[in-house]
């Protein structure tokens, strides 16, 4: 089967709804849509932060995604998915990305939507600076998400050797 | 060689410039190595490169370990682990 | 963590953007929104159908997926959630239900909302009939549906005993 | 005893009616025990209940087996397997 695949990284918001549509327009096959939003929070680790900045790999960060979008397409039976991922300076309770999948049933749609996350959330070039009151500081990554992450292997795996 | 090397995020910050290219001797063989080489040009570098086990690295934008080779490389980019989503 | 919940079945549409900023409007504490939607697809087993028509069992359902949504709030940090079900006749391409699941992390956000689907896909008390070339059928349940809805037990068993 | 039984799906078209209030004989006391008197009682839920297999039931508005007693019940239903979502 193969995937209508959008992949965007841009410093505009975007529209879930707007996407959504997009993909399943006009058509009678697609069953389940499963749609994940990342949102900035207003606090890291338990303290205020004013702002959040995104900084990534052009190039890099673009051809991984599509790659792992491929990836998600050849292990379920999707119909579309969409990845959408922002760059620059993001304000709480702004969306920063999301990830839409769809598929004529629900456990590919869910199963995808999952998997592309676990990766962005680990392996996709991109890095977080946040605004405190004592000055900004770059996110440290989570050792649950890299957990998480590790779920998706042995095919995870084979990205992390060259 | 000559090689294209590409700084990310605080690694960008402490070396003080996004890229620059390089002249790398040919006894620099591995990412590693190339790590090891660049910390010696400079306090910069020295601090970027401090804690080695925290520095990725990417060979023309695919993601390798710090034994892999670097002879076929044109741009090498080094970042702290990723936090997106 | 008292999640926000809202239960609704209805004939009418829903728009899923809006239950969206239901939930997550003016908070800063929201990092993850999960949505599933289920469409009404154009064929039921290959077939292509005309329509779907939607029962259930009205006070039943209601207090049911009420009670689902309080356990998922007990077993995942959630700060929101919203199940709407259609009854009534609905037309390929159109939505039959959504869930939206809210959270500061996207791990809790994604089990609820693949709980509640298990969940509103083997036990709530609705039933589906389809409108084939040669007439209407009622739709039975998959064996698949309730084998993903037993990966829930032993809670989800004991909705299974009086 | 005096009880209030719904029907659902093909049930309810089976049985020509979504609702009745039914006088149960004292000798019936579980759902199983009902499903077969109230098959007793005509072609058209004989029909309905012809497969006890796929019938479910619910007490009051909670899912019960074939086994629950039904002597606290004021609302019985039976329906087929449900196929929402």
């Amino acid at each position: 089967m193969t995937a209508l695949s959008t992949v965007r990284i841009q410093r505009e918001p975007f529209d879930v709804a707007t996407e959504v549509a997009a993909i399943t327009r006009g058509r009678t096959d697609a069953g389940a849509v499963v749609t994940f939003t990342g949102i900035c929070r207003g606090d890291e680790n338990g303290e205020p932060i004013a702002s959040l900045t995104l900084e990534y790999y052009p190039g890099m960060a673009e051809a991984e995604i599509e790659r792992h979008v491929a990836e998600a397409a050849a292990r379920w039976p999707l119909i579309g998915v969409t990845v959408i991922h922002r760059f620059g300076r993001i304000l709480p309770g702004q969306d920063i990305m999301m990830v839409v999948t769809v598929s004529s049933h629900r456990a590919a749609a869910f199963a995808a939507a999952d998997f592309l996350m676990d990766y962005l959330k680990t392996r996709a070039p991109f890095w977080k600076q946040v605004e405190k009151a004592d000055g900004r500081i770059w996110v440290e990554a989570k050792a649950t998400d890299d957990e998480a992450a590790g779920r998706w292997a042995p095919s995870g795996k084979s990205h992390a050797a060259q | 060689m000559s090689l294209k090397v590409r700084y990310f995020a605080w690694v960008r910050e402490r070396v003080g410039k996004p890229e620059e290219d390089v002249e790398v001797p040919a006894s620099v063989t591995t990412v590693a190595e190339l790590v090891t080489w660049l910390s010696s040009r400079g306090e910069e570098y020295a601090h970027a490169f401090a804690n080695p086990k925290v520095i990725r690295a990417a060979i023309d934008r695919i993601h390798v370990k710090p034994q892999a080779p670097i002879d076929k490389a044109t741009e090498i980019a080094f970042f702290p682990p990723m936090t997106g989503g």
